[in-house]
């Protein structure tokens, strides 16, 4: 699927953001589920980089990516400028389910994890669930979509590594001492970053006794099932899923992190 | 243009493949095209029970290439059998059934039991395998175990064509060639993984969990055209050209180093609709080599 | 940092050598930086006589890499010795001498004579040759032969240390460096050049006059690492890794695959002041990985 | 050595001429000789490309190519635009060698073989000689430099494949029916282009016994005399010479072309 670049805006540093045009419509999106993108024409890099969907257009006609410049792939997207044209297929895998009864929905994001949740935290809040956005950045620079977590009427609470701004600390460290001071915890806790992290809120959650579902970041060679390359193991089980298919949103009892 | 190609009886409309372990069941690749568009494909390599596989990380990106370490990770026999073969027997394309074994008792019942199975339209055997008879090194590294194997292969596979996978990690693969078509193979695909590691020099180890992986794509394909160039000047058997295919031209080139038809592995990843793409491409691409079909190209780089 | 290495008496500055038929006699980088700045380099293959070397074309690019059909087209021992020599003895640096023969009897004559050569401070014996006696088939890929050639080498070799460049495509590359070590090697050079075609698909016929040549380059970098890796498994004596670096990065991988040194070749093509940048660069990236030296980090992925 | 893009041209379909700043001034140039340019970051394309450097200042400040999208090397170079910057190693090579003495040259050129010419026509004929430019071209809109060469005073002869200019054939035809007709015969060819146009010059030249300077277009792996790879064979020797090195400029007689 040919996409065309619309427009390629730097957020903080080293992150950015690009919005695409389908050439021809893609199909329905859930937050959560990711594309894969050709960053060059030649072998090297060879094979395609995941990148979630962040916001979108529900036609299709329209998506973004929060992309941070991690390497090579990444360092190619962000010379991309308006007109440029982009290789991507999807979307892929199953995004974050979130049930009726779920009254109140716990997000964490770390870095570019917040990209699932631009689209996925306003419309929980406009359903009339009371959500909480908890956003980790190693500084108050690098923090994402703080404002656009607030008007969409979240509750936003900040965690920075170095304490530039809101708790001085890990989200993952936060989240612990929202979960301990909130009257009732959430029905569901939400969360995308890195592993470590994932890890920690897998933990935090299943301590408490809240749902809660994870978005893994394994390597991908295909996306689509075919490699068998980015399996997670089945918890308590000789058994292997693949990332890219039924995840990457996991419940996170039942993967190992 | 005519481009079907007869493989050892196995009838392809194209002699464009999907390669084993990069192209699952074939149902995979249902969302992306028309299945009947393609040659065939190769199945996953099975095994008689199914296979969990290895433990992660299982891929490693290198230059033009790749590492995987999958272990492969299969269905099994039995729900291949049941699960897969009544989708498959629907769609008008060629079924490879790829397998293994750590015994040559088990590559011998594979291959009686896949021989029996309507719809599986050729049999590959995958020799790179450790044979834990052996020690662990690779049945198809070794002659002597490579002519035993595939003997007893050969002995109880009556109705289909069977195929040898070599392995190109061997000093001289046309010895291989030699012995496999003097044993019974009907063909040959070459080539199949080369040995590889990459180091993940922050953890001080091996990328791979286990250690090495199969390294494929684009950089191993002057490795491959080699290969399957020796393999054609050794034997008269059809030979799947393997490696790196990622254009029409490629599939060219090997065809013109000795290949009857080639197999697409890796570069399915990145294109998931690239068989379809070369077979369309073909024809075009023949017309301006002055060609009429494929089998006249067969071979051509070795006439003077 | 002190990032100097000692390869088996070879007193290196810097791990970081320049690979032999890549760095010419040194002479050819002069104009790029100051040849006392690497670690040392390997001459083009050597002779006793000047060759010619192979008919054109004798190079043609591929994924991440490319192929070399040279021909070892070489100077000659003598003129080597009368023109070249004296200019490398002025340079701080290390002057390993490639060389090859097509006889037992020749590569025993060079290397004798080699061994006694003022400024050359060790031997490389390529083994990848063709054993004219034995019907063309690459001493390096027997491994009686390779048995026999070291041997006789060894015998008269005394005042240098002498390296042995393994072929790569071999079925067990742990066992040749074991018949090396045996055999009195006092260093390993680890990997020579993947065989390997290039067909023109218009003219039908391979690209490179001499049919197959060598791969090169970043593609074949992950079969080198797990090659380095086997034979640090198998022997005692310091291994040079080869293949594809390109990087400080690739430098650490190579060394904590249980390489003393590297070798860069194809890369100085690209950038012909790779190796003192990567000599330059070494130091910081050690410190990140929290490394005082080089050789702390030699095999480093081997352990648990 | 880094350069700036200071232009990108397009000259006819498929032709550009790129403008390039070195960031530190090269050396002295001779025309026919050749810089080695790295057409991207990653591994494929791996090898640098040879170029003609065509016109460029004399003190090293800035220099052209006439470059000819033939591939993906070139195709990357088609994209560059003012303000990013190329990685360039040269000046490579031996150029062009005319002897004061020669009071008449003939230059014939295919394709971006006129690179060379740019620089060097407008000397020659500045210098009083008497410059015959033959250009060649598959058709009218292909042709390059004519203009040029007009303006610098050279005598310019025109052929066309399809004969939608000037002589209806190629320009080794038109060049022997020159040689035919001028009442002396130049003192001296130079002549770039493609290995089969070098060819019959080289015959056409020694048929009249008229000295002449070939350039060839070897494939090249390191363009300074380490690979081996360039070689051409030496006439009636067994022995081979770097074009990167010796070259790429030869006496017709020297080389087998
Ligand atoms: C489902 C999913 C969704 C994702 N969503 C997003 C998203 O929304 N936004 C986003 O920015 N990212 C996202 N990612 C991550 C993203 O895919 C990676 O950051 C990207 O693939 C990096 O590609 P690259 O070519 O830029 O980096 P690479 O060049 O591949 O390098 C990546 C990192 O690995 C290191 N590295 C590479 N090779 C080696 C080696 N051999 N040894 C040691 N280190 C090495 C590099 O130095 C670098 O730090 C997602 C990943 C998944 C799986
Ligand atoms: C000394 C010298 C000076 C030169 N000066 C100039 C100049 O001034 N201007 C200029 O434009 N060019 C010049 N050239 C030529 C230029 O270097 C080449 O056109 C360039 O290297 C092509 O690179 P590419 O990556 O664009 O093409 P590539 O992708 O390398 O392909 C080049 C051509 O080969 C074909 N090809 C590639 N690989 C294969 C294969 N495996 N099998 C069959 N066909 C294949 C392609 O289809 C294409 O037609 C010069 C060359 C030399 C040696
Ligand atoms: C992820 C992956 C899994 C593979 N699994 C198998 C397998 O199960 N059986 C087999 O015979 N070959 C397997 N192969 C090898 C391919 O079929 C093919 O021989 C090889 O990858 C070279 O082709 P390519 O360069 O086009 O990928 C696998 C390759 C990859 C990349
Ligand atoms: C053009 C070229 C010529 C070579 N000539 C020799 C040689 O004369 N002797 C030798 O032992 N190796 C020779 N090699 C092999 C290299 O020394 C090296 O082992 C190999 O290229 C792998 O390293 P690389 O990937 O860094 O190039 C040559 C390689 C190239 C590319
Ligand atoms: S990335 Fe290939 S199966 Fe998941
Ligand atoms: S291009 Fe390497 S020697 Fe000429």
């Amino acid at each position: 699927m040919q996409c065309a670049v619309i427009s390629n805006r730097p957020l903080t540093e080293g992150f950015f953001h690009l919005s695409l045009a389908p050439e021809e419509p893609m199909g329905a999106i859930t937050p959560g589920q990711f594309v894969m993108i050709r960053c060059c024409d030649f072998t090297d890099p060879l094979l395609r980089r995941p990148m979630s969907v962040a916001d979108f257009e529900p036609d299709g006609s329209r998506f973004g990516l929060i992309v941070q410049t991690a390497g090579r792939g990444t360092g190619m997207l962000s010379h991309l400028v308006e007109g440029d044209r982009l290789d991507v297929i999807g979307p892929f895998g199953q995004g974050y389910n979130v049930p009726q009864e779920a009254k109140s929905v716990m997000i964490v994001a770390g870095g570019t994890g917040v990209a699932p949740f631009m689209t996925l935290a306003p419309t929980l809040a406009a359903g009339g669930k009371n959500v909480h956005v908890l956003l980790g950045a190693r500084t108050k620079g690098h923090l994402l979509m703080e404002e656009r977590f607030l008007h969409a009427g979240a509750q936003v609470h900040v965690a920075t590594e170095d304490g530039s701004k809101g708790f001085d600390g890990l989200v993952t460290e936060l989240m612990g001492k929202q979960l301990d001071h909130m009257d009732e915890p959430p029905d569901l806790a939400l969360a995308c970053g890195p592993a470590g992290m994932m890890r920690a809120v897998a933990t935090l959650a299943e301590h408490s006794n809240i749902p809660c579902q994870v978005s893994l970041e394994n390597s991908m060679a295909c996306g689509f099932g075919a490699c068998l390359g980015c399996v997670a193991h089945v918890r308590g089980e000789e058994r292997y899923v693949t990332v890219c298919r039924k995840g990457p949103v996991f419940d996170s009892r039942e993967v190992e992190i | 243009m005519d481009i079907s190609v007869d493989f050892s009886g196995i009838k392809l409309k194209n002699p464009v493949v999907g390669a084993s372990g990069t192209f699952g069941y074939g149902l995979t690749y249902e969302k992306f095209f028309d299945l009947s568009l393609i040659g065939g494909f190769c199945t996953k390599g099975l095994s008689l029970q199914s296979r969990a596989g290895n433990p992660i990380p299982r891929i490693c990106e290198t230059p033009s290439g790749m590492l995987n370490a999958i272990g492969l990770q299969n269905v099994g026999l039995d729900k291949f059998t049941s699960k897969k073969m009544p989708k498959l027997r629907k769609i008008d394309t060629a079924v490879i059934a790829n397998f293994f074994g750590e015994t040559v008792e088990e590559y011998t019942e594979l291959a009686a039991k896949l021989d029996a199975i309507d719809g599986v339209h050729g049999l590959e055997m995958n020799i790179s395998c450790p044979n834990v008879e052996k020690g662990g090194a690779a049945f198809g590294t070794d002659i002597k175990t490579t002519e035993a194997v595939v003997k007893a292969c050969r002995s109880v596979v009556k109705n289909k064509p069977l195929i040898v996978k070599l392995s190109p990690n061997v000093t001289d693969i046309s010895e291989f060639a030699r012995v496999c078509e003097a044993s019974g193979a009907d063909g040959l695909s070459v080539i199949n993984t080369l040995v590889g590691m990459v180091i993940d020099i922050t953890k001080r180890k091996p990328v791979l969990a286990n250690g090495a992986g199969g390294l494929s794509g684009p950089a191993i394909r002057p490795v491959a055209v080699r290969m399957v160039w020796q393999c054609y000047k050794a034997v008269k058997i059809p030979i799947f050209g393997i490696g790196g295919i990622a254009s029409a031209r490629d599939v060219v080139e090997f065809i013109m180093a000795g290949a009857t038809a080639v197999q697409v592995g890796t570069m399915n990843f990145v294109s998931p609709g690239i068989i379809p793409q070369l077979a369309e491409e073909l024809p075009e691409l023949l017309r301006r080599l002055g060609a009429d079909s494929v089998t006249e190209l067969v071979g051509a780089a070795h006439r003077d």
